[in-house]
């Protein structure tokens, strides 16, 4: 058994629907993240992909500390922290920072970009003097391409980009030194053209500085290229994990296959059968029976109601759980 | 377009107000007035607009000419026991109330003994307490027995007006609200809208004085320049108040008659003095006495009265329309007020001298003197109810006229509530704007200087003097009216002298009338008092 | 529409306070307030040096003063007490002023404190605070302020306090609003995420952001204390000895100005009143203008009147693939389309210029770009929809035989939906949120066939909706019980509902998880096969394009780059912006590819560089493109790039675009062609 | 049609729970109301009838009267000063839960002034304020509502500038100052200044007295319109900005609908949702703030009473007022949730 980095172990985290009040007493649960279990080394890059509702930005905020998982368990650098005390936490947020979607809404548009990202400095009390404060700033800034800094640090956000918001919302998150980075659909905001360079700077991050990245996002085609593994969440469980390449040329899940197959080419020539499925991610309160996705599998068969598949292995580290891998039932 | 529509609007409204309209014709009276009666139960009302309204429907055993003397109204004539605690009154035949039951010696006793027995009224049973009993002969006769001899018999049974006693000898006495309000007064009662209108019809048949007009309505305004514009446009005959300001505007109408002049029930203004020695204190009853030492002297008192420019006062605050106070007895009650004393001419310099010689000294030099051991500024509290809007007026220029002496104010209005509560029998100030609604007698005003009164809550001053007490008790049963005028007299000088309390001036009464529809006001007394149904029983339509 | 691109510009010194001015400065409304506003402050500071009188009564003050009318000694006359109303005007200034302030104070102070504690904190905390709130703002202020007024005394500092401690519950309301709106922004969620407590959250992102509206709400408060303080006067609750306004008009009624006819004494204090309040309302609207400007502009706004020009430009007859033939019809030709954006101050924003286009029968055309290059707005001046601010400038959009950017209103209106509908991005705001989805649909039926019966009216309903998908029970459903991918299905629906020839999608996915966009873009494509519609698709997202269409148009910063059949585009693009945003596509069959971006951003369309747009960020560019725009060249039959590099000394060119190509040029030799 | 079901069940947990916390507040009003005017200074008894000649029997007799005599609650004797008093008194016995009984047999007590039940003389004047009120409000959210409109509609242009300003100054005038001054204007026009109704005139044909009323009624209503049409102008016009911005009307206007179908079917309802929550309110509350003008105009109506209640300090009857106006306020809330849940399909759901 090796030691991971990360290591997350049947995770689950509930919400309650509503309010109990006097005239509503019973509360369903919605069961955003039910059971995931993730181990990450140390640079590695796992990409979390799935539908909205599928839980996967719960999943993020629980691993940050930001949600009390319901049940489970978290271990970070072999050290359990699934329920950090208030000091344990602070010290664990220096090691593991977050990116979020939106680059117009995480910035607080009446700090300056210096303020932004000088922020968790002053949060931990981390520098002691002014200049060592701009100099870990502008040192920030320039990692996450914004050079030269001092052309930036006095600024507002709206005078700037989109992308060169979000590298600072990275320099902010890189300020602090972190091990292990949190990206919440980092790109989706932005236009083609802009996401390429947000990407690769993430590529370089985790190169330069042997940062583990967690990337959350819908959409198999920005991942495919830097993740290590992908990971396919669908209604708060991974249906899928495996490396990219497998994930990507040999996808075993009827979910997976769908995803891949919806992904647009940028190449009339190529144009395939597209997989679609129909409707929506159910909603998580009432969870179907059984496979939780035999609803909208377009190859599910009768057991898919009544049997919860377990992980089947189906390749080198790719695992998925659906029953039609199971070779006992096919 | 706007300002036409409006009128369209308005010319229809008139054209539909005015369709089958004037029933009563011009022969209807308008009367304005700012208050509206609170009830109409003679045993329960506080308000004066009240007791007028009682004035033009009840009568009584004694009329209040305006010469301030009293005429026998209900009975032909009265004779008195040899130890003057019997009176015996004959009651005229053939006085009918409004609803056609004859008015008999029956129902005087009944009102009487009413009044007398029901101890929570807040007025009537104070004219019954020398009332041993009352009782109507067969005769057409009643008797009244007293438990002690008293002067005024007339002021007692003045204000008791008589009531049905078929009405009311089933009626509770509290929460009876009386809208019919059967009487047997010159006018009877149509329709009474609290706060909105009294609309009374004439008794043509009253006994003694039939009115000549058909009907009078007195309608409420609440606010002073609605009063005044509504007599203004024609809106109404006369207004019985108004603010002294607008005297002069209204003088200037045509059409319009202004009189002022000193009411039955004057209002006095004062300006009350805390001067309740410690060792009369009723700490039993609240007193807390907390007024400043120096208003316990008597030279304090005098330069500050010194230091009082009444006319000054009187010139802003009134507008010149009031007459510089003495005492607490008002020139109003006519044979009771001492014209013989001398004010004290407004002279600052002397008022000084006073202050010098008396050994209250500016010290430290910053404008305000000191008590005679040089501590203790002379910085007194100036409270006033805050309902009142002419006493922040009077305030500023005492706080600026005291100045002048070194005495420094602090001013400050109060809560009526809160007022009653600093006043009395707590004690819990220096100085005091107030004032005393009067009643015809003396005997009220005179008793709030007693001793007697300090614990009650009557006394405000704390005023206290054995003499004074004296003359009052002797005063209360003295039959002779020249002698009890003597005494009355006498003690108005006492008081005086003392610097009980400092009157700015007693209040005028104001009223308009409108000369273009009646004619016959009574402008020509030296008293004017819708009160007295005289104006609006002898008034007649323009023809 | 997505005017709003940013760019950086060199160093120029801003801060949020100079920004906010440049907004302000522009807003007459809150400059009047401000400057009413500070004639009253200056007036009620240097009082002592105004006034001309000393406000107090004066020792030989006689019944001959009194109300006497205004004349030189006195400008406004004396009042009931003879004093100077001009005076005591200038001095009631303070006392009103310091009433309005200090009684605001309190109100803000409170409520932004309650306010700010139940948003952030929110659960048990909110509950208890907000029904306090709520019972509080239930509770009659005046018999509670007898009631305190006669506890105390009438005295200033206490109405101060009456009046303040009365006065919160709105306050706090709108911030906790306004701080739950914030509480819930990334920004807050990131705070937490580098480990900030709650002060330091509260401190340095909630404060700042319910600032603003706090200030506002301060104004309007203190203008509300004012009338407040007036009205607690003159129902005799004031202190007398304070001279305020409120107080001059207690004297002036209780003492029966109006009846004397001294106007002045009446006039002169509800002057002061109405101008401080004014004055407030004036700023504190202004302000809110300033702050929220989305008030400035709506869609019913009249639109600029159209600019015609003869169209100069020829209509490039773009190609479309093999699926749709040569001889089909052509719906929409556009012709040397150009639309600016007319800004007072500003240099217009030459969002559109020079587009020209076919549609044939069936055609699926990709109009492709980054945001901000005018896509948005070529397809809303097609429909005349433009903002108000938008202003046809140039060209000929022709349809049906008809050129529409000379059709009134009232002719446009028959064109819309009926001829050529359009399905906006983000359902959920293009829905009526107070209709049901029904009804929205019918309505548009009606509209362009009011004849039509109640039954064959639900049966087409049904029928559309059911066509995308959506079962008939939903109809009487409304949008925000449907989810996002059947909003956008409902929108399509809708958008059928006339049976209209041309569909205009803008962006109808962007939004979408992938798995519902691809079931969107499958119903686009069906209902094109099956109901025979041209559709426009307006995207930045080139797979999708890829995907679906059969010929693309090109746009960067307003003007076309590049414009031919799907295929071309993707194999044989020639212009470098279209070769780059190919790159910055990641491409699953090749996920090992390091993806390449292009430096830089799209131009401002207020602010464009001379030459080609697209020279600032080309990695061809060359001396020629700073400073002449290149005109579009025919390569091929169905293939237009717009680019020095192509040009070859032999291909046919169409005349430059840019600046000189607004004034009317001669006919070309193509013009004209396919109109009709 | 299990969507129905639910939705049914939704909504009435909605105005369930509304109705629950309105109830609350009204509880909570009737509490608060009682200890509020036990608080004052003074004697109670006395403070009603300022006249120090009052007896002391008459002072006991009166304090019986209003109940006073009794222990405010269990174990106090007053609350001010708060002393401790007996424990044991049968709790119905206290003043408290007199009025709380009292309350529940309609009666508020009797007026310190009048002697008359307060009940009685709130509900009398209650009508005449509804009628002023009722055509006050009707006609200043037609006028607001109607310029709100227009002003959004041509935004930005001098119609809308001219229609902003006249609402923003029409706020800006102290209500009374506006009555004192209309009152000027209108009486020296022939319009009657005082009442609601010419004395009297209740003898005339019941057309004429319609008509007698209508111009009594025309300056106070016309004060009371230009007061409050500003502030319902400006909500119309904002909210209104704010729907016509929004992308909806795009598609209303794409869909070929003319200006005037866009107004009428798609932003007006929606631009009426803010304002239903503000005139609620406003009705609720303009109980109390037509005391300027019915005090300037002499109208017999509720603000008129509670003036003269601040005027004598009737406490009881301000006690009812205040219990009316709050319960009133209340119901006008829960109204206006009512309206809300009809208006807006997304309110039931939340």
């Amino acid at each position: 058994m090796q030691d991971y980095f990360l290591e997350v172990q049947g995770l689950k985290k509930y919400f309650q629907a509503g309010r109990p009040g006097l005239f509503n007493r019973s509360v369903e649960q919605i069961h955003a993240v039910d059971g995931v279990d993730l181990q990450l080394k140390r640079g590695e890059v796992v990409a979390m992909v799935g539908e909205s509702g599928c839980g996967k930005s719960t999943l993020a905020l629980t691993l940050m500390g930001l949600e009390e998982p319901t049940a489970g368990k978290i271990a970070f650098e072999s050290k359990d922290i699934t329920h950090a005390g208030e000091h344990a936490r602070k010290l664990l947020r220096q090691k593991i920072q977050m990116i979020f979607q939106d680059p117009y809404e995480s910035l607080n548009p009446t700090q300056t970009i210096e303020e932004i990202v000088a922020e968790p400095l002053d949060v931990h009390g981390l520098t002691h003097s002014k200049a060592e404060r701009e100099a870990k700033v502008v040192k920030a800034l320039e990692d996450a391409g914004l050079k030269p800094a001092a052309s930036y640090m006095y600024r507002f956000p709206h005078q700037l980009s989109g992308g060169q918001r979000q590298r600072v919302v990275i320099a902010g998150a890189l300020v602090l030194e972190p091990l292990l980075l949190i990206a919440d659909e980092p790109v989706s905001m932005l236009d083609v053209s802009i996401r390429a360079e947000i990407l690769n700077l993430l590529a370089d991050l985790r190169r330069t500085r042997q940062i583990s990245i967690i990337l959350i996002t819908h959409d198999l085609g920005t991942c495919g290229y830097f993740a290590d593994r992908i990971a396919v969440m669908y209604l708060g469980r991974i249906v899928e994990i495996g490396p990219t390449h497998e994930i990507l040329s040999n996808p075993r899940h009827p979910y997976t296959k769908a995803l891949l197959s919806v992904v647009p080419v940028p190449n009339p020539r190529l144009r395939k059968q597209r997989f679609i499925l129909q409707g929506e991610t159910p909603n998580p309160i009432n969870l179907p029976g059984g496979c939780r996705f035999h609803p909208r599998c377009p190859v599910a068969v009768v057991q898919c109601k009544l049997t919860d598949p377990a992980y089947v292995t189906v390749g080198q580290a790719h695992r998925a759980a659906c029953l039609l891998l199971d070779s006992n039932i096919s | 377009m706007k300002q036409k529509l409006l009128y369209v609007l308005i010319v229809a409204a008139f054209v539909l107000a005015a369709c089958g309209g004037g029933s009563g014709g011009g022969a209807t009276a308008r009367v304005g007035w700012a208050g509206s009666p609170d009830t109409l139960n003679p045993g329960t009302a506080v308000l004066s607009e009240a007791y007028i309204i009682f004035e033009l429907v009840y009568d009584s055993m004694y009329e209040l000419n305006l010469d301030g003397t009293f005429t026998l109204s209900l009975a032909d004539s009265v004779s008195v026991s040899d130890d003057n605690l019997t009176y015996t009154y004959k009651i005229k035949d053939g006085i009918k109330f409004h609803d056609g039951q004859p008015l008999t010696a029956e129902d005087i006793a009944f009102t009487y003994n009413f009044y007398r027995d029901n101890v929570d009224f807040p007025y009537m049973n104070g004219y019954t307490i020398y009332f041993d009993t009352i009782e109507a002969t067969p005769d057409n006769e009643v008797v009244i027995t007293l438990t002690e001899a008293i002067p005024n018999i007339d002021a007692q049974l003045v204000f008791l007006y008589v009531l049905p006693k078929h009405i009311w000898e089933s009626a509770d006495p509290i929460e009876f609200e009386n809208v019919e309000m059967i009487g047997s007064g010159p006018f009877k009662m149509v329709e009474y809208k609290q706060n909105e209108f009294v609309h009374l019809t004439a008794n043509k048949d009253h006994f003694r004085t039939p009115p000549k007009i058909s009907e009078v309505i007195f309608q409420t305004f609440a606010s002073n320049d609605a009063l005044v514009q509504a007599i203004k446009t024609g809106q109404v005959d006369m207004i019985t108040e108004m603010p002294a300001t607008a005297v002069e505007s209204l003088r200037g109408e045509s059409n319009v008659e202004v009189v002022v002049g000193a009411p039955f029930a004057p209002t006095v203004t004062d300006i009350i003095l805390n001067q309740v020695d410690p060792e009369n204190c009723p700490t039993a009853d609240g007193g807390i006495c907390s007024g400043h030492p120096a208003l316990r002297d008597r030279n304090v008192r005098l330069a500050m009265a010194h230091a009082t420019d009444k006319k000054k006062i009187i010139d802003v605050v009134q507008l010149g329309l009031a007459s510089p106070g003495m005492t607490l007895i008002p020139d109003g009650l006519g044979v009771w007020f001492n014209d013989g004393l001398a004010d004290y001419e407004y002279d600052v310099a002397k008022a000084n001298q006073i202050l010098d010689d008396a050994g209250y000294k500016d010290s430290d030099g910053d404008g305000v003197r000191e008590m005679p051991d040089g501590t203790n500024p002379l910085n007194f509290r100036l409270n006033w109810p805050s309902d009142s809007i002419d006493a922040p007026r009077t305030a500023e220029l005492l706080s600026e006229m005291w100045g002048e002496i070194g005495i420094e104010l602090q001013l400050q209005a109060v809560d009526p509530d809160a007022l009653t509560a600093q006043c009395c029998p707590a004690f819990d100030f220096d100085v005091m704007i107030w004032g005393w609604g009067s009643d015809p007698d003396p005997n009220l005003l005179l008793g709030v200087m007693t001793t007697d009164q300090i614990p009650t809550g009557s006394s405000e001053t704390g005023y206290s003097n054995p003499e004074f007490d004296d003359l009052f008790a002797q005063q209360a049963t003295e039959l002779d009216k020249d002698k009890r005028i003597a005494l009355v007299r006498q003690m108005q000088e006492i008081v005086h002298n003392d610097v009980v309390y400092i009157i700015p001036y007693y209040d005028p009464n104001i009223q308009a009338f409108r000369t273009d529809r009646f004619t016959g006001w009574i402008t020509d007394q030296p008293k004017v008092e819708l009160a007295d149904t005289t104006s609006l029983v002898v008034i007649e339509p323009v023809k | 529409m997505a005017l709003q691109t940013t760019e950086l510009k060199p160093s120029v010194p801003s801060t949020p306070l100079l920004d906010f001015w440049k907004i302000f400065r522009q807003n007459r409304m809150a400059l009047v307030g401000l400057g009413m506003l500070i004639v009253i402050v200056i007036v009620a500071v240097f009082a002592p040096l105004i006034a001309t009188h000393d406000p107090s009564v004066s020792a030989d003050v006689t019944s001959a003063d009194v109300y006497q009318p205004p004349s030189p000694q006195s400008w406004f006359g004396t009042d009931d007490a003879g004093k100077d109303v001009f005076s005591s005007f200038i001095y009631g200034a303070r006392v009103s002023l310091i009433v309005g302030f200090f009684a605001a104070f309190i109100s803000v102070i409170l409520g932004g404190v309650i306010g700010i504690a139940a948003g952030f904190y929110g659960g048990r905390t909110e509950n208890l605070l907000m029904r306090f709130t709520d019972i509080m703002l239930v509770i009659p202020d005046l018999p509670l302020m007898v009631v305190i007024v006669a506890l105390t005394k009438p005295n200033l500092l206490n109405i101060i306090f009456v009046i303040g401690l009365l006065g919160w519950t709105t306050t706090a309301r709108i911030v906790r609003s306004q701080t739950l709106a914030v509480k819930s922004r990334k920004f807050v969620l990131r705070a937490r995420a580098i480990g900030a407590g709650n002060a330091h959250i509260i401190r340095h992102h909630i404060l700042p952001l319910v600032m603003p509206l706090l200030v506002v709400n301060a104004i309007l408060v203190i203008s509300l204390a004012i009338l407040n303080e007036s009205t607690l006067s003159f129902i005799g609750l004031g202190d007398p000895t304070a001279i305020s306004w409120g107080q001059m008009l207690n004297f002036a009624f209780g003492r029966g100005a109006m009846s004397v006819g001294a106007w002045w004494a009446l006039v002169t204090p509800g002057f002061g009143i109405v101008w401080v309040v004014l004055a407030l309302t004036l700023f504190g609207h202004g302000l809110e203008q300033v702050l929220n400007p989305r008030l400035e502009t709506h869609h019913l706004m009249r639109a600029r009147d159209v600019i015609r020009h003869e169209a100069a430009g020829k209509p490039l007859h773009g190609g479309t693939r093999q699926r749709v033939p040569d001889e089909a019809p052509i719906l929409i030709e556009v012709n040397d389309l150009s639309i600016s954006y007319i800004n007072e101050g500003k240099p217009p924003a030459r969002a559109v210029e020079n587009v020209s286009f076919t549609l044939r029968q069936g055609e699926l055309l990709g109009l492709v770009g980054e945001s901000g290059c005018g896509k948005t707005t070529l397809v809303l001046g097609l429909l005349k929809l433009l903002p108000a601010a938008g202003q046809i400038v140039n060209g000929e959009v022709w349809f049906g035989g008809r050129e529409l950017t000379a059709l009134t209103e009232q002719e446009m209106e028959s064109v819309r939906w009926k001829g050529i509908s359009i399905v906006f991005q983000g359902a959920m705001n293009a829905l009526n949120p107070v209709r049901t989805v029904g009804e929205q649909i019918e309505e548009a039926i009606v509209k362009h066939d009011p004849d039509m019966k109640e039954a064959a009216l639900d049966a087409r309903v049904d029928e559309l909706l059911d066509l995308v998908g959506i079962t008939a029970k939903h109809r009487d459903h409304y949008p925000h019980q449907y989810s996002g991918g059947m909003r956008q299905r409902a929108m399509i629906a809708m958008a059928l509902a006339c049976n209209p020839q041309v569909v205009i999608a803008d962006e109808p996915t962007t939004a979408l998880d992938v798995m519902i966009q691809a079931q969107v873009l499958e119903l686009l494509d069906s209902l094109r096969k099956r109901l025979g519609l041209s559709i426009i698709f307006v995207t930045h997202d080139l797979g999708v394009v890829a995907e679906m269409c059969d010929s693309v148009l090109v746009m960067y910063g307003g003007v076309t780059a590049e414009y031919s059949d799907v295929d071309t585009v993707y194999n044989l693009a020639q212009h470098p912006y279209t070769q780059e945003l190919l790159k910055a596509f990641p491409d699953l069959t090749h996920p090992e590819k390091r993806l390449a971006s292009i430096p830089g951003y799209p131009p401002r369309l207020d602010d464009l560089p001379a030459g080609c747009r697209f020279a600032p960020r080309c990695p061809a560019v060359s001396n020629r493109c700073g400073g002449e725009a290149p005109a579009i060249h025919q390569l091929s039959e169905r293939h237009f790039v717009s680019c020095h590099l192509v040009e070859k000394p032999s291909s046919p060119t169409l005349p430059p675009q840019g600046e000189g190509s607004l004034s009317p040029l001669p006919k070309g030799e193509g013009q004209g062609e396919g109109k009709g | 049609m299990r969507v129905k079901e639910e939705r049914k069940v939704k909504r009435f947990r909605y105005l369930a729970g509304k109705i629950g916390w309105a109830a609350f507040t009204v509880l909570f009003v009737l509490v608060l109301n009682f200890f509020l005017f036990r608080v004052l200074p003074g004697d109670p008894a006395r403070a009603g009838v300022h006249d120090p000649r009052l007896k002391k029997e008459a002072i006991e007799a009166l304090r019986a009267r209003y109940g006073l005599d009794k222990p405010v609650i269990n174990c106090f004797e007053t609350l001010n000063p708060i002393e401790v008093g007996s424990c044991g008194v049968n709790p119905l016995e206290t003043q408290f839960f007199i009025y709380v009984g009292n309350l529940f047999k309609g009666e508020f007590g009797i007026s310190y002034h009048t002697n008359r039940p307060v009940a009685e003389i709130l509900v009398e004047r209650l009508w005449n304020t509804i009628l002023l009120i009722g055509a006050g409000q009707i006609l200043s959210i037609i006028i607001g509502v109607l310029f709100g409109l227009f002003a959004a509609w041509k935004a930005r242009t001098s119609i809308d500038y001219a229609a902003l300003i006249t609402s923003l100054l029409a706020w800006s005038l102290p209500t009374f100052w506006l009555g004192i001054i209309l009152l000027f204007w209108g009486s020296n026009n022939g319009l009657p200044i005082g009442g609601k109704a010419l004395p009297g005139a209740s003898t005339y044909p019941l057309l004429q007295q319609w008509g007698d009323i209508a111009i009594h009624m025309f300056l106070p209503t016309l004060t009371y319109t230009i007061v409050y049409m500003g502030e319902y102008m400006l909500i119309m016009r904002s909210s209104l900005l704010d729907v016509l911005s929004e992308d909806y009307i795009l598609t209303a206007k794409a869909k070929g609908l003319s200006t005037f179908q866009i107004l009428k079917d798609h932003a007006l309802k929606n631009a009426m949702l803010p304002l239903v929550t503000v005139i609620a309110i406003n009705l609720g509350f303009t109980v109390a703030g037509a005391i300027q003008i019915e005090t300037v105009f002499s109208w017999p109506g509720l603000g008129g009473a509670i003036y003269e209640a601040v005027l004598r300090r009737d406490f009881p009857v301000l006690q009812g007022a205040f219990l009316l106006i709050a319960v009133s306020v209340i119901l006008a809330n829960l109204l206006a949730d009512l309206a809300y849940s009809y208006l807006d399909p997304r309110v039931q759901t939340v």
